[in-house]
């Protein structure tokens, strides 16, 4: 107690300090977050690095593309896009301090295109999303569980379910590998569960389950997985995982000799990203895989095309589904900014995705769900083949597209047309 | 003047002055004894006149060339080797590497491996040890090490601290004479730091007594053993 | 004593009437400060004081985060008693592993704490209760109802972590300043001295490692409520590492300096942006712009004031006492 | 019986690259008493450097040659630029015990930011000098490759190379001889400074090896290297920080026991598998296994 007096000077001279910093900044006034008379800001949550990254970092500079695209060509009423990217590592931990940066520092109007079952879940209880209001449009994430209106009412997915995809496949299973032993690897999260629960409704039984934890997979980990594939002597073996895991586990296959029938989830299959990854893409030969999209190889479609060429003059990354998925965002994006009006508020938007969604034109075959009770995406996949060069050809050489929910319903073939492309890519909806 | 010359060197550590105003001389050839008690500063004196410690004033000349400011390494370069205090040998190496350790920088092994003969010569039981680790060595031997290590990079002047701590005085007087013995057969200056004076004293041409961090006394050896007073004070019989 | 109490009590009312004048944003990062303080002051007491190196302060924090959002969720008890869990578990483990630590000197206590480090969080991926890389949910409920519909949900964190973080500074400035806080300094500086007047430094050693820990755990519990969610994610070996660059750049012992080491943590991620923003370099600039700042920062600072920005004030004033 | 040798073996394959990187910090901690964090950081940077030759001209070989030298130069910069500065600051007060630790941690920091800021966070990958499959041994296929040979010869070659250099030759006996007692070498003619100097720049040249044969069958990001970093410290303090020997042996017995962990208790204990490995290590020998008499403490 003797030498109290410089003490507490110190004391004093940091709480100043610290609370000059809080002052730093004082309270704007707005009408709208994110929307200035040139501007729309909008803000992502993606893993631009680390395990998970390779493959989803190139979706938010494809989005980036087209937006540049949209505002050379007029922007929206006039209005300029921003995107705002933030890398999270695909951490949830990370994904929920970039979120309240986007939503508290730089204000965007809403979020576009979030990334991740993990981390959105995290994200979208922790920033408190639904009763912010913040819209958060077309989650680049299957997990059914974001179906629910009622927790998730700001939230709008895009990509078919992992339940429907799963409950497709256990269709394409019962249908063409019937009485083969059935492997599966899965991620041991809300993303393989899904996948799992589905399979498990539809009737499907594997021999041999091979549950690994994300951000655990590795060349080391996957020979884990293949002894145990291999003991079990799995021929057909359906993969429900992240691309860098489908890596080493196509990788040590390989190596091990173990060639069963592959099935690759949707989400792990990226030829290029494969590549990229060091795995020849000679490996994904003959590997079925449900699907959303066209191949992003084929020119003959006229979203294929358009993208392509909005890539080439603006984004200058390889073209691939990533890159596709990130293009399309945009474009429906600014679908939904348009349908919103020329004063957009979230209110707004989020009622015009309510009552228009649905007829926005996207690159998928499969119909849009969107309805005042139903934040559902797209319904439908298809299956398709890879060959030696990592394209892919629909199984049994057409298009044959299956839709169905993420509940119990009927798996359906379906005759659903989508919407045409917009002229040049340019959408006129209002 | 050629051989070593001393002038006013001071040396401070910190606040504390540990020498001042030193000074002495010691021709080519000559053995000075450098004689004064547990703290006097003479350990000091030899780390600043082999480039250990700093000097904070004074020179010191080698061959009429300055030799403090220099760094150690650079001063066994122009001849000039300092046995350290406490039996400066590396234990975890070998005999035989603590002597290569004294020729690498003059980057001739065989050279290196002459020094080494001749160094086994003088101290045979070094040659019975030679790959033996020189923690195995007892006092007197890593003494002679480390004599022979000194020896090994062909010095022309040996600054030696305190050869005789800790060992047994048979031991002792066996060092002194191999001292007394080297120097006349290679010409060798040296500067012997010892708090045993009578022994030191005995085979040295010069004595300086150092107190509290300066010279009290300094002469030829002999004058120096026929002092009374000086044999009172500070020779210690 | 009693001045103490009152100035504490005077910076809670004034961090309190700053909450309520600033933005969302700046009332979420106070609630960060709030938790950064605490954890550095258990940097202080731990290396500044007691003199070992822990590199493992965020495999603390994440027992103390799992402790209390396992006591929440499970028992369903009181917000307060979860705080209370995790000092408990989390000083435990810290008792546990202080007593390991007590025999290991320098590198080796460093070596065996990253190892920590790295080796803790990874474990909630064994274990389906720990919840795996997702994690579990730490929810301490929406603010009451009767402090107002304007009152946001980060206020109410900041409110709590304010308040915590008061305490904390609080009790830990007292026993710094007590008999255990003397001997501790002692050991640091004198460990054969004070072992020959006849302490037992082990004990006390351990004793620093527990009290250190409990702090840890205290802010990893915090951290967990502003985040809403325990996660190995949040602990990392990268928050570890800014933890002791906090502390170095407050100042290694200065209790005081922890609110400047906090506020510093928080802010250079922000600055950087903003520099970013303007060199326009995108986000490989703002992913990295942060850390270079910190670095630089870190290397000039153990160059030229090692002790913390603190070191000259503090000499005016021991030379003018 | 199978699962066992495949575990032994990857074990030896993985243990002998966290060899290098220990031997890497037990190299820096014997001439320098530091810890040195930054080694990750040096290493990556190497890496980097080898991942630009090797993905140019497709010749892993030269890769790894260019990253020897870009690791032994950035070695040497980093002692002579950053070290000697530091240490001619003679940090005293309750930072001391910090103070180089935290150093190297900041400029391990530097580096990533630096790497960050040049080549981006994204995954390089650098074409594998030998094939990841796995060898076939009459009917059944081993999880141990061509590449995991490869790793262990290339090891082996710098473990004897450096085993000769340090035994053998003059440059080996000054390294040796300034590690133990810098100022008796000195005084036997060394010049210690740039003796430290060489063996930061052996340290960083074995540790760009290390990042090379790591990123041979991983990929390189701006933080691939940490668990490198944190495994190789383990190693070397099981080994008792001082001892080349026991670096490398800590290494090995570090690596067996993570295979062991992965293959037969779980993936996500493997990282506290080495707290475990260590905290037992210490308890019995709290200097390491590798320990003399008297330990030097820092």
């Amino acid at each position: 107690m003797i030498r109290k007096t410089p003490r507490k000077g110190t004391w004093l001279a940091a709480t100043v300090l610290a609370s000059g910093s809080l002052f730093a900044t004082a309270l704007p006034a707005y009408a709208e977050a994110g929307v200035s008379a040139r501007e729309i800001k909008l803000g992502i949550t993606l893993p631009l690095t680390g395990a998970a990254s390779p493959g989803y970092n190139k979706i938010g500079n494809a989005m980036n593309a087209y937006f540049k695209y949209v505002n050379d060509n007029g922007g929206v009423y006039g209005r300029k896009i921003t995107l705002i990217q933030k890398n999270d590592e695909y951490s949830p931990q990370l994904a929920i301090a970039k979120t309240n940066e986007l939503i508290l520092k730089d204000k965007v109007f809403a979020l576009v295109g979030p990334l991740g079952t993990a981390t959105y879940t995290a994200v979208h209880k922790s920033v408190n999303l639904a009763k912010r209001g913040v819209p958060s449009l077309f989650l680049n994430t299957g997990f059914s569980g974001f179906s629910d209106k009622k927790s998730y009412p700001t939230s709008f997915m895009i990509l078919s379910s992992y339940a429907m995809e799963a409950k497709i496949v256990a269709q394409f299973l019962k249908d063409n590998h019937a009485g083969k032993k059935l492997g599966l690897v899965y991620q041991n999260d809300e993303f393989g569960i899904d996948a799992i629960t589905a399979f498990k409704a539809a009737g499907t039984k594997f021999d041999v389950t091979v549950p690994y934890t994300s951000g655990s997979q590795s060349a080391a980990t996957a020979q884990t997985w293949v002894s145990q594939l291999a003991a079990g002597g799995a021929q057909v073996v359906v993969f429900f995982g992240v691309t860098s895991a489908t890596a080493p586990l196509l990788a040590v296959s390989a190596a091990a000799k173990y060639a069963p029938q592959w099935i690759l989830g949707s989400v792990g299959s990226d030829p290029l990203t494969l590549r990229a990854l060091g795995v020849p893409v000679a490996v994904l030969n003959g590997a079925q895989t449900p699907a959303g999209n066209p191949s992003p190889n084929d020119t003959s479609d006229e979203y294929v095309k358009q993208f392509q060429e909005i890539n080439t003059k603006y984004n200058d990354a390889p073209f691939d589904d990533y890159v596709l998925q990130g293009m399309n965002l945009g474009l429906m994006t600014v679908q939904a900014l348009r349908a919103a009006g020329s004063n957009p508020t979230r209110k707004g938007l989020i009622r015009a995705m309510e009552s228009k969604g649905s007829s926005f034109a996207s690159v998928a075959y499969s119909p849009l769900g969107y309805s005042k009770t139903s934040n559902v995406g797209h319904t439908g996949y298809y299956m398709a083949v890879m060959d030696a060069n990592g394209d892919r050809k629909p199984f049994g050489g057409t298009v044959k597209l299956y839709t169905t929910d993420s509940g119990s319903g009927p798996v359906v073939l379906s005759t659903f047309k989508r919407p045409a492309m917009p002229a040049k890519g340019l959408p006129s909806n209002s | 003047m050629s051989g070593l010359a001393v002038s006013e060197l001071a040396v401070s550590h910190g606040a504390i002055v540990a020498l001042r105003g030193i000074s002495f001389s010691v021709q080519v050839g000559q053995l000075a004894a450098v004689i004064g008690s547990n703290g006097a500063g003479k350990t000091t004196l030899l780390r600043a006149l082999s480039g250990l410690n700093k000097a904070s004033s004074g020179s010191a000349q080698w061959n009429e060339r300055e030799i403090l400011g220099a760094r150690p390494d650079a001063l066994v370069r122009s001849g000039i080797s300092h046995v350290s205090e406490g039996k400066s040998v590396i234990p975890e190496l070998s005999v035989r590497e603590n002597l290569v350790l004294g020729g690498i920088w003059r980057g001739d092994k065989s050279d290196t491996n002459a020094a080494i003969a001749e160094v086994v010569e003088l101290f045979p039981i070094l040659g019975q040890r030679m790959s033996q680790s020189a923690d195995t060595l007892s006092g007197g031997e890593r003494q002679m090490l480390a004599i022979g290590r000194a020896l090994v990079s062909r010095p022309k002047l040996m600054l030696l601290d305190e050869p005789s701590l800790g060992l047994a005085p048979i031991v002792i007087e066996q060092i002194f004479a191999t001292i007394d013995q080297l120097r006349r057969k290679l010409g060798l200056t040296v500067v012997l730091v010892e708090q045993n004076a009578m022994s030191a004293l005995e085979i040295a041409d010069i004595g300086v007594i150092i107190n509290l961090g300066e010279v009290v006394a300094s002469g030829t050896a002999s004058e120096l053993i026929d002092d009374p007073a000086l044999r009172a004070a500070y020779l210690g019989y | 004593m009693r001045k103490k109490i009152i100035l504490f009590i005077l910076l809670g009312w004034l961090l309190l009437v700053i909450g309520d004048r600033v933005d969302e944003l700046r009332v979420y990062q106070g609630a960060q400060i709030a938790m950064y303080t605490i954890a550095l002051a258990s940097i202080v007491l731990l290396t500044g004081y007691s003199g070992q190196v822990s590199l493992g302060n965020g495999a603390m924090m994440a027992v103390g985060g799992y402790a209390a959002a396992l006591t929440l969720n499970n028992l369903g008890s009181p917000v307060w008693f979860a705080f209370l869990m995790a000092i408990f578990f989390s000083a435990l483990f810290g008792a546990l592993l202080g007593t390991a630590a007590a025999r290991l000197s320098g590198p080796y206590l460093a070596g065996t704490t990253l190892a920590l480090a790295v080796g803790l969080p990874a474990i909630a991926n064994q274990f389906s209760f720990l919840g795996g890389e997702p994690g579990i949910f730490f929810d301490v409920g929406l603010p009451p109802q009767r402090l107002g519909q304007e009152f946001t949900q980060y206020k109410w964190f900041f409110w709590i972590a304010t308040l915590i973080a008061l305490l904390a500074l609080f009790i830990t400035s007292n026993i710094l300043q007590s008999r255990f806080g003397r001997t501790w300094r002692a050991i640091r500086s004198n460990p054969l001295a004070t072992e020959l007047s006849g302490i037992h430094s082990s004990q006390m050693k351990i004793l620093a490692f527990t009290i250190s820990s409990a702090l840890a755990g205290l802010a990893g519990a915090v951290l967990a409520m502003t985040i809403s969610l325990v996660a190995p994610g949040a602990y990392t070996l990268t928050l570890s590492f800014a933890l002791v660059t906090g502390a170095v750049l407050a100042g290694v012992s200065s209790l005081p300096g922890v609110v400047l080491g906090a506020l510093i943590l928080v802010a250079i991620p922000e600055i950087a942006d903003a520099l970013a923003n303007r060199l326009g370099g995108g986000e490989n600039v703002s992913s990295y712009l942060p850390g270079l700042i910190v670095s630089i920062l870190l290397i000039l600072s153990v160059i030229f004031t090692p002790n913390g920005p603190g070191e000259n004030l503090h000499r005016h004033h021991r030379k003018k006492a | 019986m199978q699962k066992l040798l495949e575990t032994l073996l990857i074990g030896v394959s993985t243990g002998s690259i966290y060899a290098l990187m220990s031997l890497a910090l037990v190299l820096v901690w014997r001439s320098t008493r530091v810890v040195n964090f930054a080694q990750a950081g040096q290493a990556m940077l190497s890496t980097y450097f080898g991942y630009e030759i090797a993905s140019r001209s497709e010749i892993f070989w030269l890769g790894l040659a260019a990253a020897i030298i870009a690791g032994a130069l950035v070695g040497a910069g980093v002692d002579f630029f950053f070290m000697r500065v530091l240490f001619k600051r003679a940090i005293s007060g309750p930072a001391a015990v910090v103070a180089p630790v935290i150093a190297t941690l900041g400029l391990l920091g530097l580096i990533r930011s630096i790497v960050g800021l040049t080549w981006g966070g994204e995954f390089k990958s650098i074409q594998a000098p030998a094939s990841k499959d796995g060898l076939t041994i009459g009917q059944t296929t081993i999880p141990f490759s061509a590449l995991n040979i490869l790793i262990i010869a290339t090891v082996s070659l710098i473990l004897i190379t450096l085993a000769i250099i340090f035994q053998r030759t003059n440059l080996g006996l000054s390294l040796r001889a300034s590690a133990y007692a810098p100022e008796i070498a000195q005084l036997a003619g060394i010049r210690t400074a740039r003796t430290r100097t060489i063996g930061w720049a052996i340290a960083g040249g074995v540790g760009a090896v290390a990042g090379m044969l790591v990123t041979s069958y991983n990929f390189l990001s701006p933080y691939s290297l940490d668990l490198l970093l944190v495994f190789g410290f383990i190693a070397a303090v099981i080994g008792g920080l001082e001892s080349m020997v026991g670096s490398v042996i800590g290494a090995l017995v570090l690596g067996i026991g993570l295979t062991f962990i992965l293959n037969y208790v779980g993936t996500s204990l493997v990282f506290i598998g080495g707290f475990v490995v260590l905290i037992v290590v210490l308890l019995v020998k709290p200097d390491g296994i590798m320990a003399r008499g008297k330990a030097r403490r820092a």
